[in-house]
């Protein structure tokens, strides 16, 4: 196992008492932490270093009635060993109202990915500057991307709903 | 007599519709060459003018379609000033002062209409055109100036015939100047690239044109047509010694515009604001310069 | 003043792919961009978890359209990560020249762009030309001009064709001799250099506050690069060198994008020489009983935008159950853009927009 | 590099004198490379309705649509795809799974209409649409359509390097032919998980083998479960419609194989192996099955004749709930499975697993008991409810040529040498005889030649009328058998048996076969009598075809059973004979003639027997 | 071609001239667009037809829907038709427009494009390749001279229906309708 990430690993476990750290191989680092524990991981790991948000990815455990969020974190470097490390802090949050605080303050370009899952999974971020809408224009009864929001079944009953203008005419 | 004079003022448009579309057509040809493309036919614009007036146009108000009308036909008065070969219809009256008056009256025209259009696209378009009319027109007045105290007349037609006799104005250094200071500011005054910024489609969408469709489009490019003539044969006129048949003229009309589309072929776009820099410091110093000269030696 | 509400695109000849700003101008200058994407939204990661992995491949391509080919590599490299496959040698290599090809590709159409949006037609005409020369041999291994399907999990679809190596050479050599076109006309050109220079200007520390990859980061002076972090394909068998400006306006950024286009195209040849024989590809499971099991992989790879990364989820059944991907527009288009469009004139807009080489499918997804 | 300057990009001018390099299509072509994905096609010969590629499409652009003018056969279902242009996106799944390699992409690639509806058509190839294919000369770019393509355009094909599926079969473990011909020991060995697992992978659920399966059994079903390693589910599906696996594993005919859609590129799914698996991994068939006899219903039916056929019908229907009992001449379960196929192929032990099973659930064997003379067949029909006769060819066929009395036969070999005391066999053999009897006799001679004459030189030698590709036997029967070599002497029919001055067998004297079926395609072989050939042989045994035994019927019941032309008893759909209450099935009524087929038969007449009851 | 026609030139130069100036309308809409910019360049050049991208819809007479269109699309699509002058031709690229294509299932994206706005041309494939956009022009000039390139004809007649349709997915559309409804 790299150094890199063992360090940190023992770093990170010395600070924070109750998160889960794993290193998988090829330098992938998962800490899952609870939600509230999020902004103060993410500014410990900033302050390390690794200060490129490479991404917020949202994952619905339906199962377990469960939103899990993703943060994937890198280090802009040219040290090969820091930069190869991927962290992936990891929390759950329930499904009904969910809400959680911007890392913005943090992280300045996470604006438009917690925009994007708030679109898509109606995820509230408090403190985050502009929920608007990003991708959508209709509106939808479920965030679309929910794991309980059926496409198959909306195309179904929208698109394929609306007549061909030819049968229309030939109808009426 | 005058019938005489109203025959030419007839041959005279429709020589300069013909001559002005065909150097449309011709720099699609030649742009596409430098390309590595073949391009349209030479008759395209014609086409285009042809479909153009085929189709139904939208108006977006009496100020919109006067505007055009307006616009062209000013193009169409200083048609009449400008002596092609032999052939002038009022060359008795006016001359350069009212040809340099006449020439803005076309840019005023499609900033009514586009006005009257009301997107704000057109507006931008519209102050580029007007910036860079104020940008171009410092020059051409200069130049003018030159030419006008080196010949001592302001009637092109008497121009045209003292080059006649003293040979072509590009041999006296004064007006060389003028000259290359002129050929500066034409792609400016033929929205040619590096001065292409009036209509620009990868910026402002067309510009003054973007709602103009139809037969507004069909007269927008005879008058583009117009423009391109008028410049040329202006710039002939004054510096290349006219000629005696329409022929040579023409020729020597081609040569220019070819130039100026090298130049348009190997060149972005400026911004607004570093075209009218450049065309405040180089046309205008050149002129400027052969201004002096011509008063001090004049 | 009076301040103008303005829309630039979504249509718009300018404008690359279907992407819209809301300007609020003041005269020429822009006092406030809106980035307003979505225009191309068709929700793939949702579509993706409806299909099998299988059938993922001919969809994953198609999140974007400028260069199909790193989203089939990213796609294919997190399922061999989570269901442990390994790739033969060859197809490395095979990897390695198409996506460096696709890069060229890449880099060409974003200089059509780029050339286009300064009315600069001969050089966009001679870019474009160029890359259908590249789309050619795409044609010729993949049998699609576009969308090539051809790099799966296991190594690649099918094998190199007789005489392969030969046509690549030939094309990298004929517009290798137009390089000189290029540079005199447009990387030299006068008024280019004016046009460009100083406009959308972003610091190396912006840069990395805002999430900047890719050229927008290199042309800030830092040496970053995927390929070179983490060496994936075949990356790491040749010698190159990651090209880097510290301008950070709009001429370093297409400067970088010229001279990765030429790195490229060495890459290419040395990797052409060193190509081993051997086997393409080892067999997939049947797609029908392919199920993965439960794990989750976050891959990246250097597009020719910058880092892509994918996020992939697999609940042990035949369908992934989140995909989720990291492109390298996404920031660009929305964080960077928006700062960088701020008290630019309006004639910039373009511009800047295709100097951060943004392709808005990719954001929109 | 860098070196601004505003002079030089004048140089691009030179251009204007430089020939274009755009190509001037339509005026002047281009063609689109080899591997060019365009538009569809089908060879509708080679297609065997499949669906894969449909089932793989992820647009859902191909639907399988009935074309009634197929016909529907075995292998081959009488659908085609069809594609929507408006969906398709041209990945070439489709063609990278279809297992015969019959979708193919030309390089054709225009299509352009006002009608929408013109984007869905059923792809075909040129022999079936020739008006549609023109030859290059005839073809013109800008009249290209779905309707105007080019012929032999073909651009992306499959490659069986690259396909989808795995053509290769996991291999079966085989006993070398040197090492098995000496015993009878069992020669296949059987998967153990992980090849199971990994040969049960190569499904592609296409389920053309469930319908070239007479009994209809739910193959992709059973083999999915055996992929998830779930060998308990697996035998529950197989149970559904076939109560032998342990024997079906082994000696089944597999139909299956032959329609999978794999076979025909590659090497089928090992159907039977996987099947034989799922039976074998299995010790405890009662607990893993957890199958109950139905509700009683009082009922009683008599089975005659334990064999395939009678324990299926014996397993429905107890399931059923009525009480069933089984008479069998033989000591042992099985019928001809008992005493046929040869312990190497199928052990006694296996057969007893199936029949103990069918025990377990309620079945009553009345074993060593011959109808006709221990119990007669009139008292079965009073005292039962029904009764079904599965007896089976009991009683070899002869060639009835010169001296044929000398001969052995083919059945009683066999028997004798599985369940009773082994006969002494000659050191030169000659079987007659080309089906799969021939080649157990054969191939179980030789094994009794290498262990009673050990290392002596001692030869198997057959003789078939029917040349290599007209012999009945399965592929694998021959090929094994010449692995062990056995001489094959095909397309050669027996004249006489000669003897030596001792009344022993010499040899037999055969001639050429003309041909063996007539022009209607019936069994009537002609030959040339003038070629001959000499075969030496100590011992001939003749193995050409079994015949019913109708003996235990008394004769006006008998004269009351109505035959089919093909001398086979008539049954209606059912499955009961002319005689009230009387069913039959297995080999005196289907032409197949083997096990499955048997299953097959019994599940009719037990659904009919069950009909009939209640 | 008959470009170099005269007699047809004068008798019926609105056709002819309909046909050889193509200006065309393109949205960057979908995944087809990829391929205009090598049609309209140096290796195919579309400008031999006469076919050239135009800025706007006022000046368009060829509207080009290069792909699959989103709901977001939609809107600015029906306003650009719209504002096309007539007579003007639609030509729908690929698979997507006709029958949904790669994206049946996506939530976002209209499946039928002419339950929205007639279509007078469809092009097979994904995307269609620049030889295919000149074969299908080469279609339309046939359509042109036959009259069957009548898409716009029937926008105003059926256009209640259209504008019907359109406002089921987007809403009602803040633009008052372009012809007055005849037949409600």
């Amino acid at each position: 196992m790299n150094h890199t990430g063992t360090s940190l690993k023992e770093n990170l476990l010395s600070y924070f008492d109750d998160i889960l750290v794993e290193i998988s191989d090829e330098h992938r680092l998962t800490i899952s932490c609870k939600k509230d524990s999020v902004i103060t991981i993410l500014s410990s790991l900033n302050r390390n270093g690794y200060n490129h948000l490479a991404l917020i990815s949202c994952v619905d455990w339906i199962k377990d009635n469960e939103l899990e969020l993703v943060y994937i974190i890198s280090a802009y470097t040219e040290d090969s060993e820091k930069g190869k490390m991927n962290i992936l802090v990891k929390t759950k949050i329930a499904r009904e109202k969910p809400e959680l605080l911007t890392v913005m303050s943090i992280y300045e370009n996470a604006e438009p990915y917690e925009r994007e899952l708030h679109e898509l999974y109606g995820i509230n971020f408090k403190g985050h500057p502009r929920l608007i809408p990003l991708l959508l224009e209709r509106e939808y009864e479920i965030p679309p991307f929910r794991k309980d929001f059926d496409t198959r079944k909306y195309v179904q009953d929208v698109f394929d709903k609306i007549p061909f203008v030819e049968d229309k005419k030939g109808r009426k | 007599m005058v019938m005489n004079t109203i025959l030419e003022i007839i041959i005279i448009i429709l020589l300069a519709a013909i001559i002005g579309l065909f150097f449309l057509g011709l720099s699609r040809k030649i742009m596409a060459r430098i390309h590595w493309r073949y391009g349209p036919p030479i008759a395209q614009p014609v086409i285009d003018i042809i479909k153009l007036f085929n189709q139904t146009s939208m108006s977006h108000g009496k100020l919109f379609n006067f505007g055009i009308i307006f616009s062209l036909s000013g193009s169409v008065v200083v048609l009449l000033f400008l002596p092609l070969g032999e052939m002038c219809p009022l060359s008795s009256s006016g001359g350069l002062l009212v040809i340099l008056y006449c020439m803005l009256i076309a840019p005023l025209g499609l900033a009514l209409s586009g006005g009257e259009a009301a997107n704000p696209i057109t507006s931008i378009g519209i102050s580029r055109k007007f910036l860079l009319a104020f940008g171009y027109e410092l020059p051409l007045l200069l130049i003018l100036l030159t030419v006008m105290t080196h010949f001592n007349t302001i009637s092109i037609v008497d121009i045209v015939n003292m080059q006649l006799q003293t040979g072509w104005s590009f041999q006296h250094l004064p007006l060389l100047l003028s000259g290359i200071a002129y050929i500066l500011i034409l792609p400016a005054i033929l929205d040619l690239r590096p001065f292409e910024l009036i209509q620009a489609p990868q910026e402002i969408s067309s510009g003054p044109m973007i709602e103009y469709g139809g037969k507004f489009l069909a007269l927008a490019t005879i008058q583009h047509a117009f423009n391109v003539f008028i410049s040329l044969s202006l710039f002939t006129n004054l510096f290349l010694g006219g000629a005696e048949n329409p022929g040579y003229f023409f020729l020597k009309m081609l040569i220019v515009f070819i130039i100026l589309l090298f130049v348009n072929a190997v060149t972005p776009r400026f911004r607004i604001e570093q075209a009218i820099k450049f065309l405040w410091r180089w046309p205008a110093l050149l002129a400027f310069a052969g201004l002096i000269i011509v008063s001090v030696t004049g | 003043m009076r301040e103008l509400e303005l829309y630039f695109g979504p249509q718009h000849l300018g404008m690359v792919g279907n992407f819209s700003i809301t300007l609020n101008v003041e005269g020429d200058r822009i006092v406030k961009a809106t980035a307003n994407p979505g225009f191309l939204h068709r929700g793939f990661e949702k579509l993706m978890e409806q299909r099998t992995w299988i059938q993922n491949f001919p969809l994953v391509c198609r999140i974007n359209v400028v260069e199909p080919d790193h989203m089939e590599l990213i796609y294919a490299m997190a399922v061999e990560k989570l269901a442990g496959i390994e790739v033969p040698e060859r197809a490395q290599f095979i990897r390695s020249i198409y996506l460096e090809l696709a890069r060229v590709g890449s880099h060409l159409f974003g200089l059509w762009a780029y050339a286009n949006m300064l009315g600069f037609d001969t050089v966009a005409n001679w870019a474009m030309y160029h890359r259908d020369l590249v789309l050619d041999l795409f044609e010729e291994i993949t049998g699609g001009r576009v969308y090539h399907i051809y790099i799966w999990p296991g190594g690649v679809r099918r094998d190199f064709p007789k005489g392969f190596k030969d046509k690549i050479i030939n094309t990298l050599h004929t517009i290798g001799s137009c390089v000189p076109d290029y540079d005199d006309t447009f990387f030299n050109n006068r008024i280019f250099y004016k046009r460009s220079k100083d406009i959308g200007k972003i610091t190396h520390e912006e840069a990395k506050r805002m999430g900047a990859v890719g050229q927008v980061l290199r042309a800030t002076g830092m040496k970053q690069d995927i390929r070179k972090i983490e060496p994936y394909a075949a990356y790491d068998q040749v010698d190159w060198e990651i090209p880097v400006r510290t301008g950070g306006d709009a001429y370093s950024r297409i400067w970088v994008v010229r001279d990765e286009m030429i790195e490229s195209v060495r890459m290419i040849l040395k990797l052409l020489d060193k190509m081993p024989e051997g086997e393409v590809y080892n067999k997939i499971p049947n797609p029908f009983k392919w199920n993965i099991p439960d794990n989750e992989a976050y891959v990246r790879c250097e597009s020719s935008r910058g880092e892509l990364g994918l996020y992939l989820v697999s609940n042990g059944e035949n369908k992934p159950y989140r995909a989720h991907f990291r492109t390298p527009s996404y920031n660009h288009g929305l964080t960077i853009l928006e700062k960088a469009l701020e008290n630019e004139s309006i004639a910039d807009v373009g511009n800047i927009m295709i100097s951060l080489y943004i392709t808005a499918p990719e954001i929109d997804r | 590099m860098i070196s601004i300057s505003a002079l030089k990009p004048f140089k691009a001018v030179k251009y204007l004198f430089i020939k274009p390099k755009t190509i001037r299509y339509p005026f002047e072509l281009k063609e689109p490379s080899m591997r060019y994905r365009g538009f569809h096609l089908n060879e509708w010969d080679k297609c065997t309705g499949c669906g894969n590629c449909a089932d793989i499409c992820p647009n859902q652009a191909i639907q399988m649509i009935k074309i009634p003018e197929l016909e529907s056969k075995s292998g081959c279902k009488n659908e085609r795809p069809q594609v929507d242009y408006g969906r398709c996106c041209f990945c070439g799944l489709c063609i990278d799974i279809c297992p015969p390699g019959s979708l193919k992409l030309t390089r054709d690639y225009f299509h352009i209409h006002f009608d929408p509806k013109t984007f869905v058509f059923i792809p075909k190839d040129q022999e079936t649409e020739p008006e549609k294919y023109v030859s290059s000369e005839k073809y013109s770019v800008l009249k290209a359509s779905l309707s105007h393509r080019k012929r032999d355009y073909d651009g992306f094909v499959s490659d069986l390097k690259y396909a989808l599926f795995e053509p290769k079969r996991v291999t079966m473990p085989i006993i070398a032919p040197e090492k098995r011909k000496l015993s009878f020991i069992e020669q296949v060995i059987g998967y153990n998980k992980e090849e199971a697992r990994k040969e049960a992978s190569r499904c592609l659920e296409c389920k053309l083998c469930e319908e070239a399966c007479p009994a209809h059994l739910k193959i992709s079903d059973y083999i999915q479960a055996i992929y998830e390693d779930k060998p308990e589910e697996s035998l529950k599906k197989i149970y559904e419609d076939n109560p032998i696996p342990s024997i079906c594993g082994r000696v089944c005919m597999a139909y299956c194989e032959d329609a999978c859609s794999l076979s025909i590129r590659g090497e089928a799914l090992s159907i039977r192996w996987l099947k034989r698996y799922a039976a074998d991994t299995i010790q405890d068939f009662a607990t893993a099955l957890e199958l109950n006899p139905g509700t009683a219903t009082g009922k009683r039916v008599a089975v005659i004749g334990a064999g395939p056929g009678g324990l299926s019908v014996a397993y429905f229907l107890r399931l059923k709930g009525h009480n069933v009992q089984v008479y069998d001449a033989l000591p042992g379960g099985g019928g001809t499975m008992r005493t046929g196929p040869p312990v190497y192929r199928l052990p006694l032990e296996s057969i007893d697993k199936d029949v103990h099973y069918i025990r377990s659930l309620g079945v009553e064997f009345i074993f060593n008991t011959r109808i006709g003379k221990d119990v007669m067949f009139e008292d079965l029909l009073k005292g039962n409810d029904a009764v079904f006769i599965a007896t089976g060819n009991t009683k070899s066929r002869s060639t009835k040529v010169n001296n044929y009395e000398k001969c052995e036969l083919a059945l009683e070999f066999l028997s004798d040498n599985k369940i009773g005391k082994p006969r002494k066999v000659g050191k030169e053999i000659i079987v007659i005889g080309g089906g799969n009897v021939a080649l157990d006799v054969a191939r179980e001679a030789l094994r009794l030649q290498n262990i009673q004459h050990p290392g002596e030189n001692a030869a198997v030698k057959t003789v078939s009328l029917e040349d290599w590709d007209e012999m009945p036997a399965t592929r694998e029967e021959i090929r094994e058998g010449r692995e062990e070599k056995i001489q094959f002497n095909p397309a050669w029919g027996p004249k006489e048996v000669i003897l030596d001055n001792n009344g022993n067998v010499k040899g037999l004297l055969c001639k050429k076969v003309k041909s063996v079926f007539n022009g209607e395609g019936r069994f009537a072989p002609s030959f040339y009598e003038e070629k001959e050939m000499f075969l030496e042989g100590d011992m001939i045994i003749e193995a050409i075809g079994q015949v019913p035994d109708f003996s235990f019927i008394p004769d006006h019941l008998l004269e009351e059973l109505e035959f089919t032309e093909r001398k086979k008893v008539k049954v209606d759909e059912m499955g009961m004979t002319s005689i009230q209450k009387v069913f039959a099935g297995g080999d005196i009524v289907n032409v197949n003639l083997d096990a499955v087929t048997a299953i097959a038969d019994a599940k009719v007449a037990s659904e009919g027997i069950d009909r009939f009851l209640s | 071609m008959d470009r170099n026609k005269l007699g047809k030139w004068l008798q019926s130069p609105g056709k002819m001239g309909q046909k050889y100036s193509l200006h065309a309308l393109y949205f960057c809409t979908g995944c087809g667009i990829i391929e205009i910019p090598p049609t309209i360049t140096a290796r195919w050049d579309a400008e031999r037809f006469g076919v050239i991208p135009v800025a706007t819809p006022r000046q368009a007479n060829l509207f080009l829907i290069t792909g699959y269109v989103s709901v977001k699309t939609l809107r600015p699509i029906i306003r650009s038709y719209e504002q096309m002058p007539e007579p003007k031709f639609t030509v729908g690229f690929g698979s997507c427009p006709i029958n949904g294509g790669m994206y049946w299932d996506s939530y976002n994206t209209i499946k039928h494009l002419d339950k929205y706005i007639p279509i007078d041309g469809w092009i097979a494939g994904c995307m269609p390749r620049p030889e295919a956009v000149f074969v299908a022009v080469t279609h339309l000039w046939t359509l042109i001279d036959k009259g069957m390139a009548d898409g716009y004809k029937k926008y105003r007649e059926d256009y209640h229906y259209y504008r019907e349709n359109q406002e089921k997915i987007l809403g009602k559309l803040e633009w008052p309708p372009l012809f007055s409804s005849k037949k409600m």
